[in-house]
């Protein structure tokens, strides 16, 4: 295992620490590993807490600033955090006008906010749980789908309702509509390596590629050849488009899953745009880059989020997040 | 002999950390074995440091310190088997049992067949009530964990595999039946 | 060699097409491939022109836009533009007042800026030439020291000048005040793949990496083992501190060079940041992700820059590029 | 005789393109092979599209071709040898071939012992001078290359490698012993 790490215990509180130190704008609890906005909580603004395993940068920490996030917990490294941290978090976020939690659709993640949320006396908390994953079949009987690329946009759009000063539910039910209207898909290269567990989480031979991973170094749904650019943006987005019915045009995200490099995720956004302009959707708005990764996995995912006239508006507010900037 | 328990299963979990994480890198991601270890490290700290007026405090101390200590899937879902199991335990160590795995299927929606830890669990706790020895109730988690291998995982991350998921031993199976095992060689 | 690509031939017109596709405020000539301001030239503004071989995205295209560069000239990975393009890529950014051009110091780049310079007839030209780099010895009588991480720093700094309509002279001096006052260090963990190579650059032990690497693939100074992140914070800002002698704070920012992920950087930050506090350095501004890389190797480099009050003014300054952005 | 010289040139890069990227993969950053077939492809093509007055042009356009198509340092290098070569053919291929060896070290800023394209191209054009054959000749571009082997690199990308850069053939001197090999048997 070849990172720049101390010890793979520490990587978690160090990582924090860094991003603190980088990022006056923000404050951290490093007990519960809880980055929070330093001038938080804002008084009478619904608070946005998300958090999930590490591991996945700039998600969450990165997305925490005005416009965005409140606090978010860090689990250790793909482990989703303890409700005690989420609690932490909330607490941080709370200026009395509730609190939304934004959970990513894993068994653990799921419990371990449903244990915080039971726990939160006395703070009014609404939750959404993201599911935008569409490589995974869907059915009741199942765990359900993974949540992956719709948060980092659910994130920025919510964060920016809840700065106009809606309430609860109507952040609530915006996040929710950004959660139905966005689907995506992902494929690997290589796998990544968990600190802890200093190797490969799985072979992965030359020629080779994993379709359908998440956002954990699980192997994906199923093994093919590898593809080049343009079979890989087919591959991606037409399962996503086989859900999606977008009217009034798409934020198109081509998504980096860490160890994928700008050129090669332009490279695919080009053909992602242009199968998109083939199948008469318009684009309207992009995003292109690391932005929800899986450690030091090479591979990339789509997201498309079916924009609507509100969606939109808020996606332009002005953010000032390490993760996303714009406007501040 | 409940704390015996205890600090056997710590002892099985550390000592088998690495074959955990290297199950859950086949169908998940591969960090069982870190989690668990974590957790239970926490566990016999806190069992040194602390004294508990009886075995449902003891019980109910293990079962906070791994929610707050482990994270994902299973420290949720072994903290809530220590909890229930506390409360029940005045009952006994089988209705104690049975509390702790009502809970886990309770707290992670999930039922027999789904290739989780309720796999071992189950068929160890349904042989306790049955009023089989030990060792036969060992047997029957281990044979239930054995029994995940070929199901296809419809709870937890190896759901997300699909049918790519059968062929694997499900990890928090495995680690249930160390759980069974800790208990056999410990409450037998 | 695993990519997400077509052809090794058409990576870097394919990448550029698809950076202009995702990037409604920038134009790309293909033909020559060169990213320019949609909006440019912009008359009466001096026009920041850099250009240089493919494969350090976001350097230099995605630095293209409001308060950094007008245009950018992409060669062949690793390859430094030709004279053609590096004259189209003027023409483009000519406002009528005069064209800086930002070169890397490399033999190539200096000898194809150099021709481009003597064909720009009708517009004024002024050049600096980064070479920042402490890894390699400086001497009159080598290819001198290699342009590095200070090159992000100048084109955003120079570009803000250039936005305050300061003439081309003042641009250029403060462009050099800027490549003055940075030095940096790097080092990799990996070989990265040249697309037309087809495999690793260099073949690296897993227990060893090149200190001393630049952004070329290239072999460093010395292989070592490898490293924790504290050590590696050593290894990187010493030898920048033995150049530099920052009296009223500096720019610290740590660059991911492809493959490693913001979770290792901020990491390496943290590490950065104590050790300049160590050594009574203040740290007022950072900046921290992959902003000049090498294609998918991993690892990272250090840049310090030692700030005066009308840089950090500069550095403030709004600032609207794919790869760059705040306060606009 | 003259597009003889470059089209073979242009076929020994091209079959040759692998070994140079090789080398530079050593000491450089492994493009030097597809640099300069890129280059040589583009100048065949020319070559087969245009007509020329006379040689002198045909050098030109081939410096012209290389300038606009090769980029990184070989490209300005090997373009202005042959428009500084097109300049003086009219007194002859020696004084050609020194008008573009002076032509390379202005513009590189190099002399030899720097281990560069200049320690095969340099020995080769005081043979040409000193009137020597052309086996003559191509044997002392060859000795000059392998020359290169103990040199540490004073220019170009494998100074950067200081001491490491010894022990390694500089590809520019691997690609100039080529020109030199072409002119061999072509002009020989
Ligand atoms: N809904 C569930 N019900 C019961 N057990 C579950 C459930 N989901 C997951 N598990 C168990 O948890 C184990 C995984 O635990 P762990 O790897 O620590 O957590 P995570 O999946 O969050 O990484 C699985 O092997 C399975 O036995
Ligand atoms: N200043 C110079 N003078 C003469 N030859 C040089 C000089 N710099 C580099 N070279 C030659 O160019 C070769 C490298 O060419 P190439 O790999 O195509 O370009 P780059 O170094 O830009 O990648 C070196 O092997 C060397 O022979
Ligand atoms: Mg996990
Ligand atoms: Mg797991
Ligand atoms: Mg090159
Ligand atoms: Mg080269």
């Amino acid at each position: 295992m070849k990172k720049l790490i101390n010890a793979p215990a520490d990587v978690v509180v160090e990582a924090l620490a860094g991003l603190a130190a980088a990022h006056p704008k923000l404050g951290v609890d490093l007990e519960h590993r809880v980055v929070y906005r330093a001038d938080g909580p804002v008084p009478g603004k619904v608070g946005l807490v998300s958090g999930g395993g590490s591991g996945h940068e700039p998600l969450h920490g990165g997305f925490v600033g005005f416009g965005m996030l409140d606090a978010a917990a860090a689990g250790e490294v793909f482990t989703s955090p303890v409700p005690d941290q989420i609690l932490a978090a909330t607490q941080r976020a709370d200026g009395g006008a509730g609190v939304l939690h934004i959970v990513k659709n894993y068994t653990g993640d799921v419990m371990n906010f449903e244990m915080a949320a039971e726990l939160a006396e006395g703070t009014e908390i609404a939750t959404v749980v993201t599911n935008d994953d569409v490589a995974v079949e869907d059915s009741l009987y199942t765990a359900g789908r993974r949540g992956v690329g719709v948060t980092v946009l659910l994130e920025k759009i919510a964060g920016a309702a809840a700065e106009e000063r809606r309430g609860l539910a109507e952040v609530a039910a915006i996040a929710q509509r950004v959660n139905d209207r966005g689907r995506s898909m992902g494929l690997a290269l290589t796998s990544g390596t968990v600190p802890a567990a200093g190797k490969p989480t799985f072979d992965l031979p030359e020629d080779r590629i994993e379709l359908g991973v998440g956002i954990h170094g699980e192997p994906g749904r199923r093994r093919i050849p590898l593809p080049s650019a343009k079979e890989a943006a087919t591959l991606l987005v037409e399962p996503v488009l086989a859900e999606l019915q977008p009217s009034e045009g798409v934020l198109a995200f081509v998504n980096g899953l860490g160890a994928t490099p700008l050129l090669e995720l332009y490279l695919l956004y080009g053909e992602v745009a242009a199968l998109l302009d083939k199948h008469g959707v318009p684009v309207v708005r992009s995003l292109v880059g690391p932005y929800i990764t899986s450690l030091d996995m090479a591979g990339a995912s789509v997201t498309l989020l079916a924009l609507d006239e509100e969606l939109l508006r808020l996606w332009d507010a002005p953010v000032d997040t390490p993760g996303l900037r714009w406007g501040a | 002999m409940i704390e015996a328990w205890i600090r056997e299963f710590a002892r099985l979990v550390v000592a088998e950390a690495p074959r955990l994480t290297e199950l859950d890198s086949a169908i998940g991601d591969a960090d069982h074995g870190s989690n668990l270890s974590r957790g239970l490290t926490a566990v016999v700290a806190a069992l040194d440091e602390g004294s508990f007026d009886d075995d449902a405090a003891l019980l109910k101390k293990v079962g906070m310190v791994l929610v707050s200590t482990v994270g994902g899937a299973s420290g949720p879902l072994y903290g809530t088997f220590f909890l229930r199991a506390a409360g029940a335990l005045p009952g006994g160590v089988p209705s104690a049992f049975r509390a702790g795995v009502d809970g886990v299927a309770a707290r992670g929606k999930s039922t027999t067949g789904e290739k989780t830890m309720l796999d071992a669990l189950v068929p160890a706790v349904e042989a306790l009530e049955a009023g089989k020895d030990w060792g036969e109730v060992l047997a029957a988690a281990e044979a239930g964990r054995d029994a995940t291998v070929p199901l296809v995982a419809r709870k937890g991350r190896a759901s997300y595999l699909g049918e790519r998921s059968a062929g694997h031993v499900d990890p928090g199976a495995a680690s249930a039946a160390l759980l069974v095992a800790a208990a056999a060689s410990t409450l037998g």
